[in-house]
């Protein structure tokens, strides 16, 4: 049993991991049709978990429903607007274009899925001015120097900005092109090494937390 | 040296003139593409002093036993030489200058495995053209792509280095550790949602569960809900990725259980919203409007969704300590989250917040491998210099072993 | 050509769609229930689509029509039956039901998370080590007609000057992440070259996110303008009077609620 | 002025929404029209298209979907509004079939302005599947790779259409494009192969990355972002919804820009008086 539930488990991960590191190396296209396959696997297995997740939502919400929690009525409109989309798109047959015509699938997500992603997406614009005056402030050395550099490259990109100060676009290019690459760079090889640390110590069983807690001896 | 674009020139203009009629391709062989998945055919020839922009090669190929020869290709006899930074040094198709095509299957002339292909070369200049000996190939696919082979080396001595860090910091596990305020800050954080008796909110990113970042940010879930487990305070975890919630409810329960308090463990800690990017934003933009949680984690990967998220956060006058690795959002946390772990000090988190030598150990590890990089960059760079003043491609067997080769 | 009259359908689409903008936006003003309104109708339509989603793309498309397609071809090939592996995976997640077999689940993140740190092994090597070493290493000097020289525009990334600049900038942020090396001495000039280097960096990315961003709330209030017209019942100014006058009067209530207790 | 200066620092972050909205809203409904710098990669693109004799082929590729339509659209505005008036003959599709919708409106909507006709001055082919395949089997022969248009009539023997037979008689070809591939794809399996000659236009995310194509000249010039589109509009007089947008975006910039100086100089005034009592 303590086979079944510890050392099983660890052995899939080291060989799934061994074998598709391996992968990367061999051109044949068996190998290649091994990842395609096991990438559909995992769009399969990720299709199963979502009725975990439905029903935690339901869980949640019922709950609220029935304890008539403050706001219990918002998770009512809530269950409504699954099961009113689910209703119409089983009958549209998952299209949302049928015969060159929209279906009401189509309608659903163009007219309401479409504008508040934008809506959603678009408060950034509001919270990118607000994070601006609470952050930019010089503070410290290092502070000033976040600050001024955004301020140039905010000229720099604006045509008011290339106006009146037309250095900015020159010192930006510069700025994105050779100082940004430069830490993108060193982020990008840190990270490497920690994601490969990591991969590695769950591949050899030395990480084994996301089983549920469980340390190394 | 002003004489010498003069002489180049000279070359360039006078070239076909000297040259006399078209000489057929030395050197002419055909082989199976090495280190491919196969359908193609390599063609490999000397380089001629005579090859020019006028005179043009076309490749003819056909089925064996050749009956109609096709053409497949046709370009300029003096391009596609065999160039520094094209093949690695240990994997190379053809000498130094030689020239090299790749003929891959193509609807015109569809290449496939296991069967002989005949090719020629038809030189073309002027009004002359002259055929080059036939020659014969059979395409396969490969089961080791040997211009990788760096990659695999790599992986295996940083295995080493990190297994040999592991074991060093078993056997001495009083290592130096820089402080990361972003670490201190988490028992801060969590003590000031215990007074303020207001929950703690904590966010995986966007990921899955085969993404490292989230696995980082699940390990760190595990650290943050043992030290929770110890106050009377809540721990909501909101979800985007079902299977991600399925092994962070084993993982705080886990936690619960190590810290002591199995009953403190609630089973609606981790609960799921949607997969959808914007609507689980706005869901947990309503949870910070509502709870005002007091202390807010964002671990993990994220998007466009990060400031989104922050910013509502920092309105609710919540702590927030953030931990990433998407660089492109990193200038977001950094400017609205009180502590944010950049890039790999995601990573490093866990072994801060633990001390366990396995993971202490391996930031050693990582340590060695940087230091090791850094070195490679300003001794390539050196050599990469001196081969330009010196003329010479030497140091390439020492700055290919450290190239990207597909 | 005539003025085209536009479909009822697509007149009711402009009101949903303008009403629910509007709701959303209202949250910038603080969270109400107009907000809670928005957000529950967008989460539930979101996780609808995806069940529909899932339906059609994952059971349908990738596993109940192979293994038709397979059953009526080739029932003997083992092949056929590859898609079960999957769904007994799957259903091994669904045992977190049952905490008496939830350990079952392990299986199937085994699975995953193997297969997620494999795959990610050598591709982070590639792209993310050699390829950004490769990137790096460049030559000061090239080798031009005119003889030896080291470019010193600083307007060509490429130059000799950005090269070393590049140099510098790698090896002190990297630098500044090593965990076990105290930064004093010169390690400290170096860790502090380091955060200048960053800070310059996240002030650039965040200054040209700006742009883009802002595209984004043009786009959106042009919509919104679109929308304002007669063709389409003027959707918008309706609507945001709607919202506005909800808004206060919901404002007016809570108020004298609160005065009231 | 202390108490001033923490009141201001401590502002409620509704007015900076405030500020935003109207810098987004004014400048859209009224624009002021600030210079616009036209950069030679949007001029190569106008260059070339009006140096077209009229009844050329001008093949417009609508490689997005509507997340990238801020972007996208004025530009397809600006290049068909141009086209028409060049009389060009315009062949429109997309490789996105979550853009069909958008692309069709689009070039209906620009047609219908300048009085032009379905079949016989343009032609929307809408989507086929198959990506690079659907460029190569279109270089072979596009009424095989489009038997009908998207509104179901067939191609062959449309007046639009008359003598072309495939992508070599393409006369100039545009791609739009929100992702890389896109521009990328109709180089390599397009241009490269079929000779005609090309441009491409893109959202500023991705437009930097596109410059190598520029300077090699696999393509021949380079719409960026509402940037570009802004310079379009302005290289052919008619001012759109992109300058519009730029206007609206150094609005923004400006309003930013401002606040951190402002929220800089109370900063420096609180610290100040900090000092002092110190």
């Amino acid at each position: 049993m303590i086979f079944l539930k510890r050392q099983l488990p660890l052995a899939i991960t080291f060989v799934m991991g061994v074998a598709f590191a391996l992968q990367y190396y061999i051109p044949h296209p068996v190998s290649e049709e091994a990842i395609t396959k096991v990438s559909d696997w995992m769009k399969i297995i990720s299709g199963f978990a979502l009725v975990l997740g439905i029903a935690s939502v339901f869980h949640v919400h019922a709950v609220k429903i029935r304890r008539q929690a403050p706001g219990w009525g918002y998770s009512g409109v809530l269950f409504a607007a699954i099961a009113i989309t689910m209703a119409v798109g089983f009958w549209s047959g998952g299209e949302s274009k049928a015969d060159g015509a929209q279906t009401a699938f189509g309608w659903l997500y163009d007219y309401t899925m479409v504008p508040l992603q934008g809506t959603m997406f678009s408060i950034l614009a509001f919270f990118i001015a607000s994070a601006a005056y609470r952050a930019f402030r010089a503070r410290s050395p290092e502070a000033s120097v976040l600050l001024v550099s955004a301020v140039v490259v905010m000229m720099g990109r604006v045509p008011l900005g290339q106006f009146l100060v037309p250095w900015t676009w020159n010192v930006t290019q510069w700025l994105l092109n050779v100082l940004n690459s430069a830490v993108r760079r060193a982020i990008l090889i840190g990270v490497s090494m920690g994601s490969v640390g990591l991969s590695l110590k769950i591949i050899l069983g030395k990480e084994r937390s996301y089983l549920g807690g469980g340390k190394d001896q | 040296m002003i004489f010498a674009p003069l002489v180049f020139f000279l070359l360039l203009i006078g070239g076909p003139a000297f040259a006399g009629p078209p000489a057929s391709p030395d050197g002419f062989r055909v082989f199976d593409t090495p280190n491919d998945a196969g359908k193609s055919l390599s063609l490999v020839w000397k380089a001629s002093p005579s090859d020019s922009k006028d005179r043009t090669v076309q490749v003819w190929a056909a089925e064996f036993p050749p009956a109609v020869f096709k053409k497949v290709a046709e370009f300029p006899s003096n391009t596609r030489y065999v160039r520094i930074g094209d093949f690695p040094w240990w994997a190379q198709p053809a000498g130094k200058g030689d020239h090299y095509v790749k003929l891959p299957s193509s609807q015109a002339f569809p290449i496939e495995d296991g069967k002989p292909y005949t090719v020629k070369l038809l030189t073309h200049e002027g009004t002359q053209d002259v055929w080059s000996e036939a020659a014969e190939g059979v395409s396969a696919p490969n089961y080791f792509n040997l211009a990788q082979v760096n990659n695999l080396v790599f992986v295996l001595a940083f295995t080493g280095v990190l297994l040999g860090s592991i074991a060093a910091a078993r056997r001495n596990p009083h290592i130096y550790l820089r402080r990361i305020a972003g670490l201190d800050a988490v028992e801060e954080a969590i003590g000031r949602s215990t007074e303020m008796g207001r929950p703690i909110l904590y966010l995986t990113g966007s990921g899955g569960m085969s993404d490292v970042s989230t696995i980082a940010a699940t390990v760190i879930l595990g650290q943050v809900a043992k030290k929770v487990a110890h106050y009377e305070t809540t721990l909501k975890v909101p979800h985007r990725d079902p299977i991600v919630m399925a092994v962070c409810q084993e993982i705080v329960k886990e936690a619960y259980v190590e810290a002591g308090r199995p009953d403190a463990f609630k089973e609606d800690t981790n609960f799921f919203i949607t997969d959808d990017q914007f609507s689980y934003t706005a869901a947990v933009d309503g949870i910070m409007l509502r709870e005002k949680p007091a202390a807010n984690f964002f671990m993990g990967s994220y998007f466009a969704e990060s400031l989104l998220l922050t910013e509502t956060g920092a309105g609710t006058g919540a702590i927030q300590i953030a931990g990433t690795d998407s660089d492109h959002q990193l200038p977001f946390f950094v400017t609205t989250c009180d502590y944010t772990l950049i890039g790999e000090e995601l990573y490093a988190a866990s072994a801060y917040l633990s001390r366990e030598p396995v993971l202490v150990g391996t930031l050693r590890g990582q340590d060695f491998s940087k230091a090791f990089i850094m070195g490679v960059m300003v001794i390539g760079t050196a050599l990469a210099t001196a081969g330009v003043m010196l003329q010479t491609d030497a140091f390439n067997y020492f700055l290919d072993l450290f190239r990207d080769f597909k | 050509m005539p003025e085209q009259l536009i479909p009822t359908s697509v007149v009711l689409g402009a009101w949903v769609a303008t009403g629910l903008t509007l709701f959303i936006y209202s949250f910038l003003y603080k969270d109400n229930p107009l907000f809670k309104l928005g957000e529950h109708l967008y989460v539930g339509v979101s996780i609808g689509y995806s069940v529909v989603l899932v339906w059609y793309t994952v059971f349908f498309r990738l596993l109940w029509e192979p293994l038709k397609k397979g059953i009526a071809e080739h029932p003997a090939a083992l092949g056929t039956y590859e898609p079960v592996i999957p769904a007994l995976l799957g259903m091994l997640i669904l045992t977190q039901f049952f905490p008496k077999v939830s350990w079952l689940s392990r299986i199937a993140f085994a699975f995953i998370v193997g297969f997620g740190s494999g795959v990610a092994i050598p591709r982070t090597v590639s792209s993310y080590i050699l390829k950004q070493i490769e990137d790096t290493v460049m030559p000061l000097a090239t080798m031009g007609a005119d003889g030896l020289s080291m470019g010193l525009d600083l307007a060509s990334p490429q130059s000799g000057i950005n090269t070393i600049i590049l140099l510098i900038g790698v090896v002190s942020v990297l630098f500044y992440f090593f965990f076990s090396v105290e930064h004093t001495g010169p390690g400290m000039v170096t860790a502090r070259t380091g955060i200048y280097f960053l800070m310059i960096a996240f002030g650039a990315a965040f200054g040209y996110t700006v742009m883009s961003r802002m595209s984004l709330l043009i786009g959106r209030f042009r919509d919104l303008i679109t929308f304002a017209g007669a063709e389409y019942g003027y959707a918008t100014p309706v609507l945001l009077l709607v919202t506005v006058l909800s808004l206060a009067a919901w404002e007016l209530a809570t108020r004298r609620k609160a005065g009231g207790e | 002025m202390k108490a001033f200066s923490r009141r201001m620092i401590a502002i409620d972050r509704r007015i900076i929404f405030l500020l935003i909205a109207l810098a987004v809203l004014l400048p859209l409904l009224n624009p002021f029209g600030l210079p616009i710098k036209v950069s030679p990669e949007v001029k190569a693109v106008y260059d070339y298209m009006d140096a077209l004799p009229e009844r050329s082929v001008f093949l417009l590729s609508f490689d997005f979907d509507p997340s990238s339509k801020p972007e996208l659209e004025p530009q397809a505005v600006a290049l068909l509004r141009h086209a028409f008036r060049k009389n060009l003959r315009v062949i429109a599709m997309t490789h996105w079939i979550t853009g069909t919708g958008l692309a069709d409106n689009v070039v209906a909507q620009v047609a219908a302005e300048t009085g032009k006709a379905r079949g016989k001055d343009y032609v929307f082919l809408g989507w086929a599947p198959g990506g690079y395949a659907l460029i190569i089997s279109m270089g072979q022969d596009l009424y095989k790779a489009f038997p009908s248009d998207y509104s179901k009539t067939p191609t062959l023997g449309m007046p639009v259409l008359e003598g072309v037979r495939n992508l070599r008689d393409v006369n100039y070809m545009v791609s739009l494009a929100a992702g890389g591939a896109g521009i990328e794809m109709w180089y390599v399996f397009g241009k490269d192969k079929y000779r005609f000659e090309m441009a491409g236009g893109a959202t500023g995310v991705i437009a930097p990355g596109l410059y190598p194509f520029l300077r090699s000249g696999q393509i021949n010039g380079l719409i960026g972002g509402l940037q570009g589109a802004a310079e379009y509009e302005t290289l052919i007089g008619r001012k759109g919804m992109a300058v519009a947008g730029m206007d609206a975006q150094s609005a923004t910039h400006f309003v930013i820009i401002v606040l951190v100086v402002l929220c800089n100089v109370f900063y420096f005034a609180l610290r100040g008086d900090k000092g002092k009592q110190a």
